[in-house]
C-alpha cells in the first residue's frame, strides 16, 4: 500500500530498532525475576482454586506462605511439584491443606528436581490443551459467522453488577456491539488478588472473577448464536495481578484484554520493576490464548496535551510493540492504544487527528490497533459529546482502525446507561455505513497539514526512542516523559512481591507457551 | 493482603421487574434515570442551576444532577439534567385505542371487498386547511406507495381520489358529495399552535352541518396524529407514523361491513 | 482552479446553453404580461401603503379597481400618473379615495400619456433612491465590520410572533449566526395580499408585513453593532406575492429572498403563468436592491427521490441561473439552492452528498450557493438527527458552500426552540473550526466514486434540459419532471390576476431597475 | 380577495416573566417546553408509548409528545419525548450556599498572607481511597496549573503538597498530621453508587477520631462536588468544575484569618 502520509519510512525502521534494543534491554531484567502474581498464576494454572473462610484466595494463601519463607524465588511449581510427589495429593487438595493450617510445602524434603518438573509438566500440558481447545472454539465460531470486515464496534458494561452487566451486554450485542469489555471496579488493579465467584458490587466497574468471566461468556455465546456473529468479551489484566487474570481470561475464552504494564505504572502507580516482570507472563499467555492484547497509550492523552504530546504516544507503541514480539504475542493480536483526544476547540483538530490515526495505521499495519474515543474534552451537553463521537467514528472508517472503542455522549457523566450505548452504536453504524469507501476514495494533499503532522509526529516519537534507548525504560519513567507522570524505580505498590529466580527456578507454562498456540 | 479490600460480598440490589410500578432504567432495573434538557428564561448562574434542579425535583426526580448549563443568550440559560424518576407507571392498567382489525395486504383487501362489498369503495383523500404537506397522503393514496407499501390507488377494488393538499373543508366537502366517497382520508402535518386539532374539528363540523357524516367513514393520519386523538375530535380512526395504505384499508373495510351489517 | 472530479466542463457548457434557450423562450411569454401583484408592487413602490376598515391593503383595492374596470392590461401606472395629473393628489391620497369609494381612477379622463410617464418617473426615481441608500448603507456596514468568510450561518426564527422572533433571532446572533431568516406563515403564500402592520398569530411562521421587516432588521441591525458582524436578514417572495414582498423588502433592506416561480409551482401550486411573470419583476427588484436570492430545488428531494432525482436539481438551477440573469440578478446574488438529502440507510451516501456539493460548487463558481440541510430523514430521534446535521456541517466546510442553512435536531418534530438552534450553531461551528482546511487538504480519487457519481448527474442533467429545452418549460412541468409533481398550465392559484400588456403599458420600475443598483 | 383571510388580528399572547413563576421556554415565554429521554424496561409497542406519556404526565407535563420509541432489546425500549412543564420555580426564594470570599490572583493571595497571616500555609491535597484520578488536584495544586490558572505549588506564600491519587483515608491524615498542614484539599472524581459520598465522610470520621477535624480548612472538590454538598458532608467548603487555585485559596485564606480572630 502507498503511504497516503509520504511517511519517512526510514525514520519508521530507525524507531523500530530503537525500541527493540530498549525492549531487550529491559527483558534481561524481567528474565531474571519473578513475583507473587507470577507463582500465583502457576499456582491456578496446576489447577487451584477457590478461596478460604475469609474470602482469600487459595493461590495467595500458598504463595505467600512460599513467600514468607523465602523461597519466591524458587518458584511455586517447584515446591508444588514436590508436595505432589511427597503427599500424592492434588494441587487443590496440597492448597487446601495450606490453607487450613495442617501443611507447610516450603518445609517438606525436596525430591529430584527432574522429577519435580516431569510431575508438574503433566498437569501443566492438561491446562495448555484446555487453553489450546478454548482457541479452536474461538476459530470455530469465526469459521462458522465469518469474522467482521471492517472496525469491530467494542462498548463497555460498567454497572458493577455481573447480572446487570449481562443484561447490558445481550442489549448491546442485538444492537451490534462486536466486542463486549466488562470494565473492572475502580480499586481492583491494586488489589494483589483475584476476588472469587459471581460479584454484584462494583464501582464503576464490575469485578474480574473468574465466575464474572464465565458467566458472561456464557451469555455472549448465547448472543453470538443469536445474532449469527461472533461476540467478543474483553477484560482487562493490567495492574497487580497482570498474569493471574490473563490466565483465567484463557481459560473461559476471553477474546481480548487490555494489557500494558506502561500504564499501571503511569495511571495506577503499580512499582515498574514488578508490573513489568509480570507482563511478560501475561503476555505470554495471551499471546498462546489467541487473546488480542489492548495496549494503554490512549491513557497519556488524558492527562497530557495531545498535540505536543502524540509522539510520546507513537514512541510507547513502538516499545509496546517489541515488548509483545518478545513475549510470542503476534501483530495480528496486537491492539497498540491511540487515542482522538485533541480539544475539539484546536482549528483543524480533525485534520491532526486523521493524520495521526493514518500515520499508526500505516506504521503498524497488521495491527489490529485499538482507537479510543474523545474523553477529556466531553462535557456536560451530550448533544456535542455525541458530534465529537460521530468524528471519531469517522476517523476510523476513514483509516481502516480496527477495535473501535465507542465513545458516549454521556462520557463526562455516568458510566454508560444502556440507551447511551445504543445511541453510540447508532453513531457508529450510521458513519461507517454512510461513509464506508471514504478512505479509499481521497488522497491527502502532498506536503499538506497532515503529511506534515504525521512526519513530524514520527520524527519526534523517533526522536525520544533514541533517548530513551540512551537513558534505559525505567530511568526514563522516572524522569516523567509518558503522560507528564513520574514514578521511582522503588516507588509505587508491589515491589514487595517481586523476587530474583533461584538456578532452579522453573515455570512450566512459559516453555509449553513459547512454542504458540495456533490450533 | 494488608487492605481488608478480600471481601467482596454482594449487597443488595434491586432488580425486580414489577409490572404495576415501572420506572425508567438505566443501568439497573428501577434505577428510574431520566435525561432532561430545557432552557430557562434566566441567566446562567449559580441561581438558575438551583433552579433547574429544584424544576427536576418538582418534575418527581432524586439526585438530580445538573449535568451542563450553558448561557443561550445574556437571560436564557439552556440545561442538561440527569436524575432519577420516583414516580412510577403501572403497565398493567394501560388501555390503548388500538385498532382492532386484522391487517390484510393488498390482494386481502381487494378479495375481503368482492366477497363482503360486491362493489369499488370510492375513497377521498387530501392535505386539508393550508397543510401543504403531501407526502403523507400520497404515500397512502399514490399508486407507487411508499416504503415498498403500494397505495390505494393500485387496490383493484377501491377508487382512489387524491385531491393533493391545500384543499379548504369547504371543497373537500363538496367533492365529496360529488364522487358520493365511502371514506374521507385527510392527512394533517403542521401541528403549530394545534391548527390541525381546529382544521380537523372544522371539517366534523362541516360534514355534520351538510348531514354528510355519517355517510362516510372518516379518518385522520399525520405525523402527531393516534388513534386516540382522532376520536376525541369525532374522527372513526386515526393513523400515524410507520402507517400505510394496507392498515388505513384494512380498517375502513371492516368498519364498512360492519356498518351495513347494521 | 483545478476540477476535483474531473468534470466534463463542455457538458457544463452544453447544458447552460440549453437552460439560457429554455429560459428566453420563457421570457418572451413573461414580458407579454403583467399580474396584479406586479401593479400593486408599483403602487407600492410609488407610495401607497395602509389598509382599510376590513383590513385591505390599499394596494389591492387601487389594483382591483383598475382589473374589475379591465384595466389591468394598461398597467397601474398610468392610472395612477394620469390621476395625479388629474386630481393633483399624491398616490396615497388617490388610494384611500378609491378605497373610501370617492374616487375612480379608471373613469377619469386620460392625460397624455408622456406626461403621465413623467410624473410617475419623478416618484420612482425617489424610491429608487432609496433603495439604492438601503444598499449603500449594507455596504457600509460590511465595509465597518468585513463580511464574514467561509459559509454563512443561516437559522430560521418561526415562533409566529414578530415579538417573539426578534428574542429568537437576537440569541441566535449572539450564538453566532451570520442571517435570520423569518418563516412565513403557512397560509401566506397564497394569499393574494400582502398583511399590514406587526404581526403575532401565525402557524409555523410569521406574517411577512413591512412593518415585520422594519421591526426586524432594526433589532438586527443593533445585535450587529452588538457583535461587530453584520447581521442578514432574509425572507420570502415566493408565492402570489412575489414583487410585492421583494419591493417590501427593498425598502427595509432584507439582504436575502426566497425567491423561486418553481417552487410556488410545485410546492403551492400557485399557476405557472402567473408566477412566471411575477418572477420576474421580484428578481429585477432583488437584483437591484443587492439582495440574494435563494432558489428552491432543495425542495424537490423532500418529494423525489435525492438519489435517482439528483440531476433535476441541477437542471433547475441552470434553469434558475439563466431567469436570474435575464432579470438583472448576477451571479454573485444568485444563491442556488441544493440539498443534503440522500437516506442515511444507503451504503456511501456521504460520498455521493460530497460529490454532489462540490460539482454544484465548481459549475457555479461564483454564486452564493444556497445549501440545505437533512430534513425528510430526520425522525423523532433527536441524538441520531443531531449527528445527520454535523456530516451536512461537514460537506458544506469542504465544499464550500455559502449559505448555509442550518438543520435541527428537532426537524421532525417541531419549528426550532431557542435551544435547538444554538446546539444547531454550536455544531456548526465545531464542524467549521475543526475542519477548517480540510477540503483544501484533499483530493479525490480519479474515476472513482465521487467523480463518477459527478459526472453521471451531470449528464443526466445535460439530457433533461436538451428534452426541455425541445418540449418547451410549461410542458415540461405538465408532465411532472420536477419533484414528481404535474400542474397543468391553467390550474393552480392566481391566473385570474393575469393580464396581456396592453401597448400604452409602462411600468417605471423595471426600466430605472434595468441599470443596477450598484452604489 | 376570495378567502375572508385578510385579518390577520393579533390575539393574546402570555409574553410576562413572572420571577417567582419562572418555566422553561421554547420559544415563547412560559410555554414551558422540555426534552426528556429515557428507558422503559418493556417492549416498545403501543403500551410502551402509552406508559412513556403517563410518565411525563406525572412530571408534570401537558401536551406529552413522545416523539421517538425504539427498540433497545426485546424488552426495552428508549423514548425521546416532549411536553409542556406545568411546574414553575420561584427564582426570587432562592438561596444558593455561594462562597462569598472575594477572588483574588496568585499575587493578591500571596499579598494577603504576607499581610495577615505572616507565615506560608501548609496545603495538603490529594485524590483519595480508590479514585485515580489527579487532573483534577493537579489542576488545582501542580506548578502549570490548568486552563491558565497557575496552580498552588506556585504560590509564594503557600506550602503545598499534593500526594497524588488513590491515597487512603487513614494515609492522608497521617501525613496531614506530620506536615502540620492548615489545610486539606480533598479531590473525588467516582461517584458510581455514591462512592464519594461515603469516602468524604469516612475523611471527617477518621479526622474527628484523631482530633484534627478543628485544626484544618477541610476542602473538597470534583466534579459533581458544590459548595452545598460539601458542607452536608461536614466539610468547610466545597469547589466543583470551573473553579481554580485561586478560588479555594481565596477561601481559606479568609478563613483562615475568621477563625484565627476569634
Ligand atoms: C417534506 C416537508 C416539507 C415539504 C413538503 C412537500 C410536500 N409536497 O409534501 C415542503 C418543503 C414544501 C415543506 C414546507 C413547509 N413545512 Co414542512 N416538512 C417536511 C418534512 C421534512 C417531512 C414531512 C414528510 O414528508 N414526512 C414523510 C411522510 C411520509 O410522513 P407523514 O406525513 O408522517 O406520513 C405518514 C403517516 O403520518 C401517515 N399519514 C400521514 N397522513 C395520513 C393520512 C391518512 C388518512 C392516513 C391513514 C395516514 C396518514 O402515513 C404516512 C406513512 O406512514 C417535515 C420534517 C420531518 N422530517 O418530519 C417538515 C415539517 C412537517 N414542516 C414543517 C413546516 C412548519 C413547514 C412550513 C410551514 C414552513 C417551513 N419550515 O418551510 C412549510 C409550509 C408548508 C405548509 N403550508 O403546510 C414543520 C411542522 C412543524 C409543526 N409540527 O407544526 C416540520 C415538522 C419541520 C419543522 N420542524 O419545522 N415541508
Ligand atoms: C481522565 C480520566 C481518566 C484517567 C485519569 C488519569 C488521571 N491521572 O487522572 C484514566 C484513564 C486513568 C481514568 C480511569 C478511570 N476512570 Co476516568 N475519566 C477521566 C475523564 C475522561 C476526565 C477527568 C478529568 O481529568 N477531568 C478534568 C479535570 C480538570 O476536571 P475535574 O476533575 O472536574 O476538576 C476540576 C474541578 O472539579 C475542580 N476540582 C477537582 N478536584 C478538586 C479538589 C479540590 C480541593 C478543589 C478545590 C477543586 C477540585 O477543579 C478542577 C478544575 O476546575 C472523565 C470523563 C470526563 N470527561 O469528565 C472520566 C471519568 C471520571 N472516569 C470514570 C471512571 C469510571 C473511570 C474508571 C473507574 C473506569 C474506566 N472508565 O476506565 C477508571 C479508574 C479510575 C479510578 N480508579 O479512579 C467515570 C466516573 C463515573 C462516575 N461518575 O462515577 C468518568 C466520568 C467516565 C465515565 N463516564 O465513565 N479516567
Ligand atoms: C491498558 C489498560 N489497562 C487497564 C485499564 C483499566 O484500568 P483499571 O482496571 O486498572 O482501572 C486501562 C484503562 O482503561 C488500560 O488502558
Ligand atoms: C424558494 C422558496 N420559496 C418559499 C419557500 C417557503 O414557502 P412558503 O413561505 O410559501 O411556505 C421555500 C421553502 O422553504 C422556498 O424554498
Amino acid at each position: 500500500m502507498k503511504s497516503k502520509l509520504n511517511l519517512d519510512f526510514a525514520a519508521v525502521e530507525k524507531a523500530r530498532q530503537a525500541a527493540r534494543a530498549i525492549a531487550e534491554d529491559t527483558q534481561r531484567f524481567i528474565l531474571q525475576h519473578t513475583s507473587v502474581t507470577i507463582e500465583r498464576t502457576c499456582a491456578r494454572l496446576l489447577g487451584i482454586d477457590g478461596v478460604d473462610a475469609y474470602e482469600v484466595p487459595l493461590p495467595n494463601l500458598i504463595v505467600d506462605s512460599i513467600k514468607n519463607a523465602g523461597g519466591l524465588g524458587l518458584g511455586l511449581s517447584v515446591y508444588l511439584g514436590n508436595a505432589m510427589l511427597q503427599t500424592g495429593k492434588t494441587p487443590q487438595q496440597i492448597a487446601e491443606a495450606v490453607a487450613a493450617g495442617k501443611l507447610d510445602i516450603t518445609k517438606l524434603k525436596m525430591a529430584d528436581l527432574f522429577e519435580i518438573r516431569a510431575k508438574i509438566d503433566g498437569i501443566a500440558r492438561q491446562t495448555t490443551a484446555r487453553i489450546k481447545a478454548n482457541r479452536q472454539q474461538r476459530e470455530q465460531y469465526l469459521g462458522r459467522f465469518g469474522d467482521k470486515q471492517g472496525p469491530y464496534i467494542y462498548v463497555i458494561v460498567a454497572t458493577g453488577n455481573i447480572y446487570e452487566d449481562i443484561i447490558q451486554a445481550k442489549a448491546a450485542a442485538a444492537q451490534g456491539a462486536d466486542v463486549i469489555a466488562v470494565i473492572r471496579t475502580t480499586g481492583q488493579s491494586l488489589l494483589d488478588f483475584v476476588p472469587f465467584g459471581a460479584t454484584t458490587e462494583g464501582f464503576g466497574g464490575t469485578y474480574a472473577t473468574q465466575e464474572n468471566f464465565r458467566l458472561m461468556r456464557t451469555a455472549l455465546d448465547e448472543a453470538s448464536e443469536k445474532h449469527g456473529r461472533y461476540i467478543r468479551l474483553c477484560n482487562y489484566c493490567s495492574g497487580l495481578c497482570m498474569p493471574e487474570i490473563a490466565a483465567m481470561g484463557a481459560l473461559e475464552r476471553l477474546d481480548m484484554m487490555l494489557n500494558d504494564a506502561l500504564y499501571g505504572i503511569l495511571f495506577r502507580d503499580i512499582n515498574m520493576q514488578r508490573t513489568m516482570i509480570d507482563q511478560y507472563f501475561s503476555r505470554m499467555i495471551n499471546g498462546f490464548a489467541g487473546v488480542i492484547i489492548n495496549t494503554g497509550e490512549d491513557n497519556y492523552l488524558t492527562t497530557a496535551d495531545a498535540v505536543e504530546e502524540a509522539h510520546t504516544v507513537l514512541a510507547s507503541q513502538f516499545i509496546n510493540e517489541q515488548f509483545a514480539l518478545l513475549s510470542g504475542v503476534p501483530e495480528e493480536q496486537q491492539g497498540l492504544g491511540h487515542a482522538f483526544e485533541i480539544t475539539p476547540d484546536l482549528k483543524n483538530g480533525f485534520l491532526y487527528e486523521l493524520a495521526q490515526a493514518q500515520m499508526a495505521r500505516e506504521i503498524f499495519p497488521k495491527a489490529p490497533l485499538k482507537y479510543m474515543p474523545p474523553t477529556k474534552f466531553k462535557t456536560g451537553n451530550i448533544f456535542r459529546g455525541h458530534i465529537q463521537d460521530a468524528l471519531f467514528n469517522m476517523v476510523t472508517i476513514m483509516t481502516g482502525q480496527k477495535v473501535h472503542l465507542l465513545g458516549m455522549l454521556t462520557e463526562a457523566i455516568h458510566t454508560p446507561l444502556m440507551s447511551d450505548r445504543a445511541l453510540s452504536i447508532e453513531n457508529a453504524r450510521y458513519i461507517f455505513n454512510t461513509m464506508a469507501d471514504l478512505g479509499d476514495e481521497i488522497e491527502f494533499k502532498n506536503d499538506g497539514i497532515m503529511a506534515n503532522r504525521a512526519n513530524q509526529v514520527l520524527r519526534e516519537a523517533a526522536a525520544m526512542l533514541e533517548t530513551i534507548r540512551r537513558d534505559g525504560l525505567f530511568k526514563t519513567l522516572e524522569m516523567g516523559r509518558f503522560a507528564g507522570v513520574k514514578r521511582p524505580l522503588t516507588g509505587g505498590k508491589g515491589l514487595d512481591g517481586v523476587a530474583t529466580k533461584q538456578d532452579s527456578y522453573f515455570n512450566p507454562f512459559i516453555e509449553l507457551m513459547q512454542q504458540g498456540g495456533k490450533a | 493482603m494488608s487492605s481488608g479490600l478480600y471481601s467482596t460480598k454482594a449487597r443488595d440490589f434491586c432488580q425486580n421487574l414489577d409490572l404495576t410500578k415501572v420506572k425508567p432504567y438505566g443501568d439497573t432495573m428501577n434505577d428510574g434515570k431520566v435525561q432532561l434538557s430545557f432552557t430557562l428564561p434566566i441567566a446562567d448562574d449559580e441561581r438558575a442551576i438551583e433552579a433547574a434542579r429544584q424544576l427536576g425535583i418538582k418534575m418527581g426526580l432524586s439526585d438530580v444532577l445538573v449535568a451542563h448549563h450553558e448561557a443561550l443568550d445574556k437571560e436564557f440559560t439552556f440545561f442538561v439534567v440527569y436524575g432519577n424518576m420516583t414516580h412510577t407507571v403501572d403497565v398493567t392498567t394501560i388501555k390503548v385505542s388500538t385498532i382492532d382489525s386484522q391487517v390484510l395486504d393488498m390482494h386481502g383487501v381487494d378479495d375481503f371487498i368482492k366477497q363482503n362489498i360486491g362493489r369499488k369503495l370510492v375513497v377521498v383523500g387530501a392535505s386539508t386547511g393550508t397543510d401543504a404537506h403531501t407526502v403523507g397522503i400520497d404515500a397512502i393514496m399514490n399508486m407507487k406507495g411508499y416504503a415498498g407499501h403500494y397505495g390505494l390507488e393500485r387496490y383493484e377494488m377501491i377508487e382512489a381520489y387524491n385531491l393533493g393538499s391545500q384543499v379548504a373543508n369547504e371543497e373537500f366537502v363538496k367533492k365529496a358529495a360529488e364522487l358520493k366517497a365511502d371514506v374521507l382520508l385527510v392527512s394533517q402535518t403542521v401541528t403549530q399552535k394545534d391548527v390541525h386539532v381546529s382544521n380537523l374539528v372544522e371539517l366534523v363540523e362541516l360534514l355534520e352541518a351538510s348531514r354528510l357524516r355519517d355517510k362516510v367513514i372518516l379518518v385522520a393520519g399525520g405525523p402527531r396524529i393516534n388513534n386516540e386523538l382522532a376520536k376525541e375530535l369525532g374522527y372513526d380512526a386515526g393513523f400515524g407514523p410507520g402507517k400505510f395504505a394496507e392498515h388505513v384499508a384494512s380498517f375502513f373495510i371492516e368498519e364498512f361491513v360492519r356498518r351495513h351489517k347494521k
